[in-house]
């Protein structure tokens, strides 16, 4: 699937993003809103089977974004559904682990230093901070020093 | 009181302890050295396996507090006199000083440093050492049949030619080379292949506490207690290949002639471990075990018909 | 110098302690037991548990998960014996220097449980082979 | 920590002395198959993604080169052409051949540890020690172009930091051809060995549609079928102009990952001498005045799989947001696939076969039912080097002369 189709089957997703950026030729934001998130990874994973390749939580002061990027091997172009998370007392996303295997950790991750609370994920457990890490405290967030 | 005096000098310094412990020394330096250089390495220089022990000597000793701290304490002791009275035996039987039926005190003490090993990690309290010390447990009762089966076999070959009295003596097997037929030969195979297990030397060092794994029966120990077990081990990288000797391969004479053939016999038991040592790759409890009673077992007990048989027609090949 | 001393320095068995590194460390001190750098020949072995070792090879930046079982490796290991701080992480927390995770330079935490504990360094990141071998002896030349 | 063998084990002993990194792995098994992997980490988190925030730009390849040992060169690639993406940088001809060199130079070196590595684990310890002999010189070339043996730290933002100096050449193309001799017998004596084809066949088998759901990447991915290589999809240095094949196996078991990481360290020995041959001459690095607000992935092709670095800068001299992912935190998680159902003497094996950075094979407690310790990892590589020890038996010795090798 070269890049001209790849371009062609990413609108018919147009209707539930809120808009398409790209800063390359091969590499595209596509932006939407916390609840469709997960149709577009499966429509991203199933029918066009890109490659998940992982999941960046960013603290954009006013909101939190999630982007999950997925990878065309056939062409080299690297597609990233950016999802932004309004509600910043108690951040929430619905988890795309039973779509991908390959996502719980880094969910798990994401959950530890951001706080981002992934909804029907297996076990979002701790993963990556250490046993006695203080509760609440999400060392990635803006307001915490390091 | 003289006699007190020598036989003193003669078990602790001569033929005993002081003289074992240097040759012990000296032959667990041979084997890691020839280990380094078959993988291209240097290896450790001569005076190691002495330093280490000496070492280990000025070491603070810890006790887990779950151990049980009498027991902890007395396993290696126990251990190393019984290799300590084993060396001494076997130097005496050497020199001709030896009491009926000495074959099966020396196979008792040969079972002593395995029961402490045993004793010692069981006491230590920690999850790996127990696991350590079951191995061990399976890996004893592995080698000790085919290990007393094999001097059945020794005993029968020379009993043909002994007077009942001395049959059992170890000076009167001394004289006589039961290696020299087919049955003694097989058993001499299999009695080697036990005392490399006894050593714990690879391809049966299962249950050893591995320099490059954390397991093992010793992993409770340090400072001196730790090197009491190092002592136990060198000593018996002597006594065992000694006892070979002397059993099977006509022991080791007191003057010239005889003292040559002896230590060159030694050396050469010596290279027959070493060389097993750096040619095989670990082998699994349970095949060790099936290695030692399906194979070793039967292949022994027709070595003892076989004995028997030379014995009763004279044929002394058999 | 008694002979306690002596045969410490000649037969120096050390057990690795790998604290959060990049385990470039780690693979140098591999290095080491390979034919080109052999150590064997100083005596120097590696062994299966805290109870033989005379010497601590400490890797990597402590982080706060692997700080607890560092002391309690460090309490366990029989004394006299030497603290090796391995390359720039175990000297001072190297490049991740006031990272959130990070419970603080390995002699930090090893002093917290013994406060005269002996620590030798040996910057380097990774230190050579060779870095290692001179600072081992000349570690145990100090002593 | 004398946790008693219930739940955790985590006794004080098993620090492996050989090495050991901070991943352990708790697998429990019923009789001798294994049913349930978990694995803690958590021991090697430095948070490195909140401290490239409080670096510049310019500084940061220092503290990626650091994540992993032995992939110190395309941590650092992969964050500098994200970097070049957002900045939109034209780096000079000459840097873009230069960074192949030294990546595919850490191929070499890295993927010679793994045979060494796989060879310890199943009892061939003569290969561990050829194979890190070997591996040597590829260190001591790395020495002499960036300046050390590892964390090579040449990349920066709009080129490299150290030309290759022309009279280290002819000394690259001579160590080469020893390098090239040498991993001829290793792969000769591990492709037909009998011993090593009944050990590592249909061992640890990462089925084709497991490998896309945990979207594993390198040669973990390439072993199972699945032909992705970052160098050929989305080209980056100067790959797209030296001529190289991807090379994949379908088989997915040990045996496959094994052949395509040997196969591979012969295709990076021929890219090197390509490169070398065809370096243009010129600047070696672009001038970067600042960097604008905006965002950029980067990904390069390490030994052990695709790193991805995502970063994010508005403007200022510091990233705002930098998003790491190593190739392990994808492969190992697929041992959930890999390694359930297998017997347990093959687990290290299986563990080994993703080669996440050498050590995190080390440490492993496998507990049954109600939670006792009955292997640990000594055992488990004793489990593993007895089982070669009778298929010898079985097979018979091929015995590998030390001067053949």
């Amino acid at each position: 699937m070269n890049q001209q189709t790849l371009d062609k089957r990413l609108e018919e997703t147009a209707d539930r993003l809120i808009g398409i950026e790209r800063t390359q030729e091969n590499r595209v934001y596509l932006l939407c809103e916390s609840e469709n998130v997960y149709d577009v990874c499966r429509f991203l994973f199933d029918t066009l089977n890109l490659r998940f390749v992982i999941t960046t939580g960013v603290d954009a002061e006013h909101c939190f974004e999630v982007l999950h990027h997925f990878a065309d091997d056939e062409c080299g172009c690297m597609v990233t559904v950016k999802a932004f998370v309004r509600d910043r007392e108690n951040p929430e996303l619905d988890s795309i682990t039973p779509l991908i295997p390959g996502a719980e950790w880094i969910e798990r991750e994401i959950h530890d230093i951001l706080g981002i609370a992934f909804t029907h994920h297996p076990n979002l457990q701790r993963l990556i901070l250490n046993d006695d890490w203080p509760e609440g405290v999400y060392p990635l967030r803006k307001e915490v020093q390091p | 009181m003289m006699e007190v005096l020598t036989n003193l000098f003669w078990i602790l310094i001569f033929p005993g302890f002081v003289f074992t412990l240097a040759v012990g020394l000296l032959a667990s330096w041979l084997v890691r050295k020839v280990s380094a250089l078959v993988q291209y390495r240097v290896g450790p220089p001569v005076y190691q396996p002495a330093v280490d022990v000496m070492k280990l000597m000025g070491k603070e000793i810890l006790i887990p507090e779950e151990a049980h701290r009498a027991v902890f304490v007395a396993a290696p002791l126990v251990g190393l006199s019984g290799v300590l009275l084993l060396a001494a035996m076997l130097w005496l039987a050497g020199a001709g000083v030896a009491f009926v039926g000495d074959v099966i005190v020396a196979i008792y003490l040969m079972v002593l440093p395995s029961l402490a090993l045993i004793l010692g990690s069981s006491s230590s309290g920690s999850p790996h050492a127990s696991v350590g010390a079951a191995r061990e447990m399976k890996l004893v009762m592995g080698y000790e049949l085919p290990l007393i089966l094999a001097f059945i076999v020794a005993v029968v070959k020379t009993a043909g030619v002994l007077e009942p009295a001395e049959q059992l003596s170890l000076v009167a097997i001394a004289q006589h080379t039961p290696v020299a037929s087919i049955s003694g030969a097989l058993a001499f195979i299999v009695a080697l292949l036990c005392v490399q297990a006894k050593l714990g030397f690879v391809p049966f060092d299962i249950a050893e506490s591995e320099t490059e794994v954390a397991s093992g029966v010793m992993i409770e120990y340090s400072g001196a207690l730790l090197a009491v077990w190092k002592l136990m081990q060198t000593l018996m990288l002597v006594a065992l290949p000694l006892f070979l000797v002397v059993v099977f391969l006509g022991g080791v004479g007191t003057s010239g002639w005889a003292l040559g053939g002896g230590i060159g016999k030694y050396v050469i038991v010596l290279v027959l471990v070493i060389l097993i040592k750096n040619t095989n790759p670990r082998v699994r409890i349970d095949q060790a075990m099936r290695f030692f009673w399906c194979y070793c077992g039967p292949l022994l007990v027709a070595a003892v018909i076989l004995a028997m048989l030379g014995n009763y027609y004279g044929l002394t090949w058999l | 110098m008694n002979w306690k001393l002596w045969s410490l320095k000649k037969s120096v068995w050390v057990f690795h302690v790998n604290t959060g590194a990049c385990n470039n460390c780690d693979i140098e001190i591999v290095n080491l037991l390979t034919p080109k750098f052999d150590v064997e020949r100083f005596g120097i072995k590696l062994v299966g548990s805290p109870r033989h070792a005379d010497a601590l090879l400490v890797t990597g930046v402590g982080t706060r998960q692997a700080a607890l079982r560092l002391q309690e490796v460090y309490r366990q290991t029989s004394k006299p014996c030497v603290v090796f701080c391995m390359g720039a992480c175990a000297c001072g927390t190297g490049i991740f220097e006031g990272a959130y995770h990070v419970a603080g330079p390995v002699d930090k935490i090893v002093k917290e449980v013994d406060p005269n504990a002996i620590v030798a360094y040996v910057p380097g990141c990774p230190p050579k082979p060779e870095a290692m071998i001179s600072g081992v002896v000349k570690a145990l030349a100090a002593i | 920590m004398k946790e008693t063998a219930r739940k955790s084990v985590l006794a004080v002993g098993p620090f492996h002395p050989l090495q050991e990194e901070m991943e352990f792995f708790q697998l429990t098994v019923d009789g001798e198959t294994v049913t349930d992997i978990d694995v803690r980490i958590s021991y090697n988190h430095r948070g490195i993604e909140k401290l490239s925030e409080t670096l510049q730009f310019d500084q940061v390849p220092f503290l990626v080169s650091r994540i992993c040992g032995i992939c110190s060169a395309s941590h650092p690639l992969a964050y500098v052409q994200a970097v070049e993406e957002i900045a939109q940088v034209k780096v000079p001809e000459r840097a873009l051949y230069v960074r192949t060199i030294i990546n595919e130079l850490e191929r070499i070196h890295s993927h010679l540890l793994w045979v060494g590595l796989a060879g310890h684990f199943i009892g061939y310890d003569t290969v561990f020690m050829w194979a890190w002999k070997y591996r040597e010189p590829v260190l001591d070339l790395l020495e002499e172009i960036t300046g050390n043996r590892n964390n090579y730290g040449n990349v920066r933002i709009g080129g490299c930091r150290e030309d290759v100096p022309d009279d280290v050449r002819p000394r690259i193309l001579a160590e080469l051809d020893t390098i090239e001799k040498k991993t001829e017998m290793l792969t000769k004596a591990v492709l037909d060995d009998p011993v090593l084809h009944a050990r590592l066949k249909g061992v640890g088998v990462l089925q084709k549609d497991a490998a896309v759901d945990f979207a594993v990447t390198g040669p973990t991915a390439r072993g199972s079928g699945v032909p992705i290589d970052v160098r050929h999809d989305d080209p980056y240095a100067a790959y797209a102009d030296l001529d190289w094949k991807v090379i994949s196996q379908t088989e997915g078991d040990v045996f496959a990952k094994a052949v395509v990481r040997l196969l591979e360290t012969f295709e990076s020995i021929k890219m090197v001498r390509e490169a070398l041959q065809k370096l243009p001459s010129g600047p070696v690095a672009a001038e970067v005045k600042e960097i604008p607000p905006g965002e950029g992935c980067g990904h390069a092709e390490a030994p052990r799989g695709e790193t991805f670095h995502y970063v994010r800068s508005d403007g200022g001299n510091r990233p705002i947001r930098h998003k790491v992912r190593a190739p392990s935190y994808v492969n190992v998680p697929s041992f959930k696939a890999s390694c359930i159902g297998q017997h347990i003497a093959d687990v290290t094996l299986t563990l080994a076969a993703v080669d996440p950075c050498y050590s995190c094979t080390e440490r492993v407690a496998v507990l049954d039912s109600h939670d006792s310790v009955i292997h640990d990892y000594a055992s488990l590589l004793q489990l593993s080097r007895a089982k070669t020890a009778q298929l010898r038996k079985e097979i018979g010795t091929p015995v590998m002369k030390l001067e053949d090798i």
